[in-house]
């Protein structure tokens, strides 16, 4: 990446960095779409980004790429794992469509976006290519500069009043400011009380011979989970396991070794096994 | 003098103004009143009359203009009078015998809480009349026209509470309106033709034009005169508007208005003279009509209806004259005159006999009553005798001489009109016997009063106590003097029109006269007639003079229960026209409601449902509303390609 | 190889970024797939500076930069609190356009 | 530029709606006295208007003339000629009896459903409606014309929606769905004549420039303004169309019967009696003298439907259950005689067309407004509901007789002259027409007889049987309007006088001369 292979038209090297990380990009923007959980997503996008970078670079944006970099890829992909750390993955986000159709005339426009979009640019007569040598001779930052404090000077100072109002506009709302003072303990329970349920504090979650866990719901004794005894999140999340397949599933493992030792063909629980291992893996 | 005109409508038309928003207050005084202003103006028809007589045949006619009516661009209506002969006589008869029947009304609505407006009505009439026969122009005959329409509707429906007395009203209201299209058209095709419809030009200019266009006319006019006089095809409604009260039967259903096709006739004289083909077909309907009410008169027991079946029969005679043409038209109008007389004697005589027969109209519940009311029986015994033509009488004069004209038609017409004359004279004698024999010869065949409750048609006013049985009485004299006088006139007026042919010079200015000259002697004539209308009187006695006649109705024979029912005539009305028109206005509402108003809400209603669908495009999921959008750059973006391809 | 590449680069990433806008309903994956898009649109940008040799393109999209980072700040304060309030971060849950 | 005296008498009703509805609620009989002299005052305004008025003077007189979109040569261009003069009077001259008709049909009433009736919307509304078409008998600006021509439907549309006949069959739900159906198809109906007429409108600026009728019409005149066939035949229709469902033509009318069946009788009148004279007017004013060419293209077809209205009209009218339905299709029956000698092209048509305006809206607002009378008295609408009548209220059925014969146009009455007159007119030219037309004359003496017949005559039922006569109010309404009607049927001499100038412009405009009669031909 020196300002050499910037000036002029694209060298070989250029040629392959460009197909090989383009490929990646373009995974990493489907990866963006399709992945099921908004983590892998935001993962996946800030590899995409990464690679954007490269790519200024490598077309003689250093400012910029170093920009995208430490802007994007630093800080506003941090701000969404935050996000998504704070707001958690909720049982809404599935790949399932729910509106009829929305699906096929997604990717129909999309497709016929795209192929007019390619079409306009195979049409555009873009041969003429003079590089960035000339632009670039005083440095690039420096070009930078000069244009940003003459030309686009008020541009940029609205810019500036852009974001604080952005910064001011997430802190309002955001922020809630609390009304009233915080319930001391004795009040809660005497709340508690008077609303007559859970007087005592809530039940454990689920304790067995074998193993226990908060992510197991506490049987009841007629034998059904009951939900107080997981955490809220967790159930928000759906990151809950289910208590009594996960018996059966012991069970059918527990009978499967006695056959073992009695020496007997295995027989129909055996078909519940492997359901049961793949409920485990799909939590 | 001819300022004098005006007055005679204006009178009744005063009267009629007064009666009908006059309220109340004039209860006591209206039929006076009434009276009064009818007799006004037979007075001044009387001093007009005479005023004429003074003055040379030429310069007879009077003419008053009063204003202009209708002034359009190229369209000229006046309300202006013309009085000559024609109109004279017209005048004379209206006025004295509306006059006369205005007298008799008196006593005869006397118990008609409604007296006030009956008058009112009679008046109204009479004014209309008189603006018939003295307009001076087709557009103000047509005025007169409908207006004799208009109180004849009025009269005939005078007891609007008895539903049959409505039908009949209205009946005779639409049929005549039939015939006022005939009017109507002939006015038009006048117009279009010579540019006017004033007499004096009109007829002055027949020469001028294609006998096809006259001949039109002519058929037109016929068409109103049939409404209006009752004559084949559109006779039906005469029978029925037997349902008003007697008066109105004797004055507007006899004697008058009923004429005022003959008078049209006769008037339009030079337009039939030169269409021979409509003439014609004058002829032809007077002759059927002849004999037609003849047959109906034969078989109704009803009084009344007998009666009208006889007049409609007579006015045949005289539409039939007035086809003839300049030999007959002056004979025409000598019969309507005669006729005028006796009929409307015979009619106030049956309304006597009503009267004292506690309203019963069905003659087989009369017989012998000559005894009980021997004024009215003398009268009624004249008005019979001049209507059979018996020799010396008012219609022996004028009917011997229509039969005369019609075999002076020459050829085979004129010998089968002859023919159909005399039958009619027969059946006439044969019908008049009847009716004269069933109620007042014989043995009493009297009933107790019928339940007015059940039987509608009793007259109200006059108290009838079911159950009771008449007691016939003489008629008070209000009644009986206008009877005596019209006697005198059914005796005596045909003999002195008659004094060397007097009439006929009277009428010759107006409608010119040529002597006929039937192929058999005037003498033969008259003999083959007198030996007619013996063997009618004849057979009528051997039906019902020797043999007792049945209260109830023998079946009879199928001629006889056709005659019954007007000859089916109305039966075909109703099932040709009434069911018909029914169903066809059905279908109409239902088509229109269905068709024409269905495309519209059709269209209405697909538009609805078409927005109602693309309501549901809303959604409200941003993401839909996000493809639409994206979809719509990429549409957009399409077309900046395409607009910069090519 | 001719830098048009870049430029098809670009319209491919940002289809994709608006098909995921399309198809995601989780609202914070939706706006990563805005900010792929306008990712894309800064690639262009860039290239085009490089094409014409002079620097207002990479301006253009160092604007573009700023104004996204101002956006993604309040659009993701906006998805906290509409999570707060309804306890979903999908988009379809604010479907409160209808008529 | 003298005294505007018709924007006064525009003005005066337009002011007068104001006040009234300005009037506080409590006071509702004040507005009703208001409302009432304010339209007599428009009466004495109008009448005045008829005296400066001089037959044998210009064309167009007391004409008015201000800039007013000065961009679009839209001007505010007011004048009169005959035919306007008329029906300026006889607008003015109805809403008094239409006012003092409908005294108590607005007021507050009891209902399942507590509807409270803002009575003083009624009479403001009426009195907005007669200013409105006070002004477009007096335009001669298109644009203007159209403008009034459209926005007569407002009020129109509340009259007709909002204060139904309390006399209705079923519950007061389904009455006021009915109501507002009714409402609603006479707005649909009478928008899209007037968006059609409204392309046409702006066609013709395109193509002569200006809205000036006066100036188009002399320009069409002298030559000057040419006209591609096809383009004038377009307006035409354009205009036409619009006129055609004002003045319901078959088979444009189905609006007419709901809208007078559900409006109270007095509304009715304000429709069939001054409304839609409107249509029948512009054709006159309008189409005539623009289109002259394409006129005399389309008079066969014109006839045509005119002779379909009349018959047609006539036979659903016999077919009709309601009283007020049957009187709004003997109405549509009317309007086809009234097209029909505006088109057959000859003075006594034309003539007879006008003044079958001024009849038609006195006889029918006689009939209609004793009807109503009626109805209200009985809280029916259907015919099947009385009988007898007559007995118990002689002065109420006389008075409906009368109207009823002046429907049929009985020698004597009003409506008689004009009907002949377009007999006549349309016989000159189209015989069979003529004839064909001349049957209407039966089976208008049908229906209104049958009417009569069957409400009036025959034995007392028992729900009349205590049913009072006229008052003082509803004789003051009729009493005028029948002695109108006698006097105009026998002495029309000042109606035509007015009228026959007018007429005789417009043939000149249409450059038609009456047939000749066959016998001057000859000559």
């Amino acid at each position: 990446m020196s300002a050499l292979a910037a000036a002029n038209a694209a060298s070989t090297g250029e040629a392959v960095q460009f197909w090989v990380l383009g490929t990646i990009a373009v995974v990493g923007a489907l990866g963006t779409i399709l992945m099921k959980k908004a983590v892998h997503s935001a993962l996946s996008l800030a590899a995409t980004m990464i690679i954007l970078a490269v790519f200024y670079l490598a077309n003689g944006a250093y400012f910029l790429g170093v920009v995208q970099i430490i802007v994007y890829t630093g800080a506003i992909m941090m701000l969404f794992l935050f996000v998504v750390m704070l707001v958690g993955v909720t049982a809404a986000d599935s790949l399932k469509e729910t509106i009829k159709g929305q699906r096929w005339l997604a990717l129909a426009c999309g497709l016929g976006f795209g192929i007019l979009l390619v079409a306009g640019l195979g049409r555009a007569s873009l041969d003429t290519f003079e590089g960035l040598g000339t632009a670039n001779a005083g440095g690039n930052v420096e070009g930078l500069a000069a244009l940003i404090f003459t030309t686009y000077v008020f541009a940029f100072e609205i810019t500036g009043a852009l974001l604080i109002t952005a910064a001011v506009g997430a802190m309002v709302l955001t922020h809630r400011e609390r009304t009233e003072r915080a319930l001391t303990q004795r009040e809660l329970s005497e709340r508690r009380v008077r609303e007559g349920k859970h007087l005592p504090p809530l039940p454990a979650p689920g304790v067995y011979a074998r193993h226990n866990a908060v992510d197991i719901a506490g049987l009841l004794p007629d034998g059904t989970p009951s939900e107080l005894t997981v955490n809220r999140t967790l159930r928000a999340r759906g990151q809950i396991r289910d208590v009594s397949r996960q018996a059966l599933a012991d069970l059918a493992a527990l009978e499967q070794r006695a056959q073992e030792r009695l020496g007997r063909g295995p027989s129909e629980p055996q078909a519940s096994r492997p359901q049961g291992r793949k409920e485990e893996n799909a939590q | 003098m001819e300022n004098l005109i005006a007055l005679l409508v204006a009178a009744p038309l005063l009267g009629a103004a007064v009666l009908l928003c006059g309220g109340r207050r004039l209860d006591r005084a209206g039929h006076w009143l009434g009276t009064l202003l009818a007799a006004a103006s037979f007075v001044i028809g009387a001093v007009l009359f005479f005023d004429m007589l003074g003055r040379g045949a030429e310069e007879r006619e009077l003419h008053q203009h009063l204003f202009s009516w209708v002034p359009v661009e190229g369209f000229q209506a006046d309300i202006a009078f013309q009085l000559d002969q024609l109109s004279m006589t017209f005048v004379l008869l209206i006025t004295g015998v509306g006059t006369l029947i205005h007298v008799y009304s008196i006593g005869y609505m006397e118990h008609d809480e409604r007296r006030r407006r009956f008058f009112g009505y009679l008046n109204l009439f009479l004014s209309a009349m008189l603006l018939l026969v003295l307009a001076d122009n087709y557009l103000l005959l047509y005025f007169g026209w409908e207006g004799v329409g208009l109180a004849s509707y009025l009269l005939i429906g005078f007891w609007q509470h008895k539903p049959s007395a409505a039908t009949a009203a209205k009946k005779a209201f639409l049929v005549n309106r039939v015939g006022d299209m005939g009017l109507s058209i002939a006015i038009m095709l006048m117009f279009t033709t010579f540019g006017t419809f004033t007499f004096g030009p009109v007829l002055a200019a027949t020469g001028e034009t294609s006998e096809g266009m006259l001949t039109a006319i002519g058929l037109m006019l016929l068409l109103a005169a049939c409404g209006k006089s009752a004559q084949v095809p559109l006779q039906s409604w005469l029978g029925d508007a037997m349902e008003g009260p007697t008066p109105v039967s004797a004055l507007i259903h006899a004697a008058t208005m009923v004429t005022a096709g003959v008078y049209l006739i006769t008037r339009s004289g030079a337009i039939f003279n030169a269409a021979p083909d409509a003439q014609l077909a004058v002829v032809v309907v007077g002759a059927v009509t002849l004999l037609f009410g003849a047959i109906v008169g034969c078989a109704k027991d009803d009084i009344k209806k007998a009666l009208a079946g006889s007049t409609m029969s007579q006015i045949g005679y005289m539409i039939l004259a007035a086809g003839l043409g300049p030999i007959g038209y002056a004979f025409a109008i000598m019969h309507l005159v005669t006729h005028g007389f006796f009929k409307a004697g015979l009619f106030l005589g049956a309304g006597s006999v009503m009267h004292g027969m506690n309203d019963e109209v069905d003659m087989r519940k009369y017989g012998g009553l000559r005894k009980y009311m021997p004024v009215t029986f003398v009268t009624f015994g004249l008005g019979y005798l001049a209507i059979i033509g018996f020799p010396g009488l008012s219609g022996f004069w004028s009917k011997d001489k229509i039969i005369e004209a019609a075999f002076a038609k020459g050829g085979t017409e004129g010998w089968i009109l002859g023919a159909v004359t005399l039958l009619g004279a027969g059946i006439t004698a044969y019908y008049m016997t009847r009716v004269m024999i069933m109620t007042f010869f014989g043995e009493k065949r009297w009933q107790p009063a019928p339940d007015p409750d059940k039987a509608p048609s009793a007259e109200p006013g006059v108290e009838v106590h079911p159950g009771e049985m008449p007691h016939p009485h003489e008629s008070p004299r209000s009644m009986t003097i206008p009877m005596i006088l019209l006697a005198f006139g059914s005796v005596f007026a045909g003999g002195l029109f008659s004094l060397n042919s007097a009439f006929v010079n009277w009428l010759k200015p107006v409608t010119e006269f040529e002597h006929g000259h039937p192929p058999i002697s005037a003498g033969a004539v008259t003999a083959s007639t007198v030996v007619v209308l013996l063997i009618g009187v004849g057979i009528a006695y051997a039906q019902y003079g020797r043999r007792p006649v049945p209260v109830v109705a023998p079946r009879g024979s199928l001629l006889t229960r056709a005659a019954r029912r007007d000859l089916l005539q109305d039966d075909f009305n109703h099932i040709v026209l009434v069911r018909g028109g029914e169903h066809l206005t059905r279908s109409l509402v239902y088509m229109d409601h269905t068709l024409v108003d269905g495309v519209v809400n059709g269209t209405a209603a697909s538009v609805g449902g078409l927005s109602g669908r693309l309501r549901r495009l809303q959604n409200g999921f941003a993401r839909s509303y996000a493809v639409s959008m994206f979809g719509g750059t990429a549409v957009l973006i399409a077309a900046t390609l395409l607009m910069r391809g090519v | 190889m001719n830098p048009v590449n870049y430029l098809y680069l670009a319209a491919l990433l940002f289809t994709i970024g608006a098909a995921g806008v399309l198809i995601r309903r989780n609202a914070i994956v939706v706006f990563m797939c805005v900010e792929l898009m306008l990712n894309a649109c800064n690639l262009a940008l860039v290239a085009f500076s490089r094409m014409h040799g002079n620097l207002d393109g990479q301006i253009i999209a160092f604007f573009t930069m700023v104004v996204a980072a101002a956006e993604v700040v309040v659009g993701l304060a906006i998805i906290v609190s509409l999570f707060r309030s309804r306890h979903s971060a999908s988009v379809d849950d604010a479907s409160l356009m209808k008529l | 530029m003298s005294f505007p005296l018709l924007t006064v008498t525009a003005a005066l009703p337009a002011a007068g709606a104001i006040l009234t509805a300005a009037v506080p609620a409590a006071r509702r009989t004040t507005a009703k006295w208001l409302a009432l002299l304010v339209s007599l005052g428009t009466l004495v305004l109008a009448a005045l208007v008829a005296v400066r008025f001089e037959p044998g003077g210009e064309r167009y007189q007391l004409t008015e003339s201000h800039a007013w979109i000065a961009d679009f040569g839209v001007r505010y261009e007011l004048g009169v000629d005959g035919i306007g003069v008329a029906l300026i009077a006889l607008t003015a001259l109805l809403i008094p009896f239409i006012v003092l008709a409908g005294w108590h049909d607005a007021d507050p009433y009891e209902t399942q459903t507590k509807r409270w009736r803002p009575t003083q919307g009624f009479f403001a509304l009426i009195l907005m409606v007669e200013a409105m078409v006070i002004l477009s008998f007096a335009a001669t600006d298109v644009f203007l014309f159209y403008i009034l021509f459209e926005a007569m439907l407002i009020p129109m549309y509340f009259l007709i929606g909002g204060f139904g006949d309390r006399a209705h069959t079923g519950t007061d739900e389904n009455a006021a769905a009915q109501r507002s159906y009714a409402a609603v198809k006479f707005l649909l109906y009478n928008l899209v004549g007037g968006l059609i007429m409204l392309a046409a409108v702006i066609g013709l600026y395109v193509v002569a420039g200006n809205f000036s009728l006066t100036e188009i019409a002399a320009a069409r005149a002298s030559g000057e303004l040419e006209m591609a066939t096809d383009t004038e035949r377009l307006l035409f229709l354009g205009f036409f169309f619009a006129f055609a469902v004002k003045a319901p033509l078959w088979p444009l009318h189905t609006w007419l019967p709901n809208a007078m069946g559900e409006a109270t009788a007095p509304v009715a009148v304000l429709i069939t009696a001054v409304v839609d004279k409107v249509g029948t007017f512009a054709m006159l004013r309008f189409c005539l003298q623009l289109f002259p060419e394409a006129s005399k293209w389309a008079t066969p077809a014109i006839i045509v439907l005119a002779l379909i209205s009349i018959v047609y009209g006539a036979l659903l009218a016999v077919g009709q259950r309601d009283i007020k339905r049957l009187v709004a299709y003997a109405s549509i029956s009317h309007f086809g005689f009234i097209i029909m000698g505006i088109f057959a092209m000859t003075s006594q048509g034309q003539s007879g067309a006008t003044l079958y305006m001024v009849n038609h809206g006195i006889s029918t607002a006689a009939l209609m407004l004793v009807a109503g009378f009626l109805i209200t008295r009985r809280g029916s609408r259907l015919i099947a509901d009385y009988g007898g009548v007559q007995k118990v209220a002689p002065v109420l059925a006389g008075t409906f007789l009368v109207g009823g014969l002046a429907t049929l146009s009985l020698p004597g009455l009003a409506p008689f002259v004009s009907e002949f007159l377009v007999l006549v007119g349309t016989f000159a030219r189209y015989p069979v027409a003529g004839i064909v037309a001349t049957s209407g004359i039966v089976l208008a003496a049908l229906y209104t007889l049958v009417l009569y017949q069957r409400t009036m005559t025959g034995p007392v039922k028992e729900e009349v049987r205590a049913m009072p006569d006229l008052k003082a109010r509803e004789l003051v309404v009729v009493a005028p309007l029948i002695a109108l009607l006698l006097v105009l049927g026998v002495y029309p001499k000042p109606l035509t006088e007015i009228v026959d100038p007018a007429v005789r412009h417009t043939m000149s405009d249409v450059q038609q001369k009456d047939p000749r009669p066959e016998v001057e031909a000859a000559k």
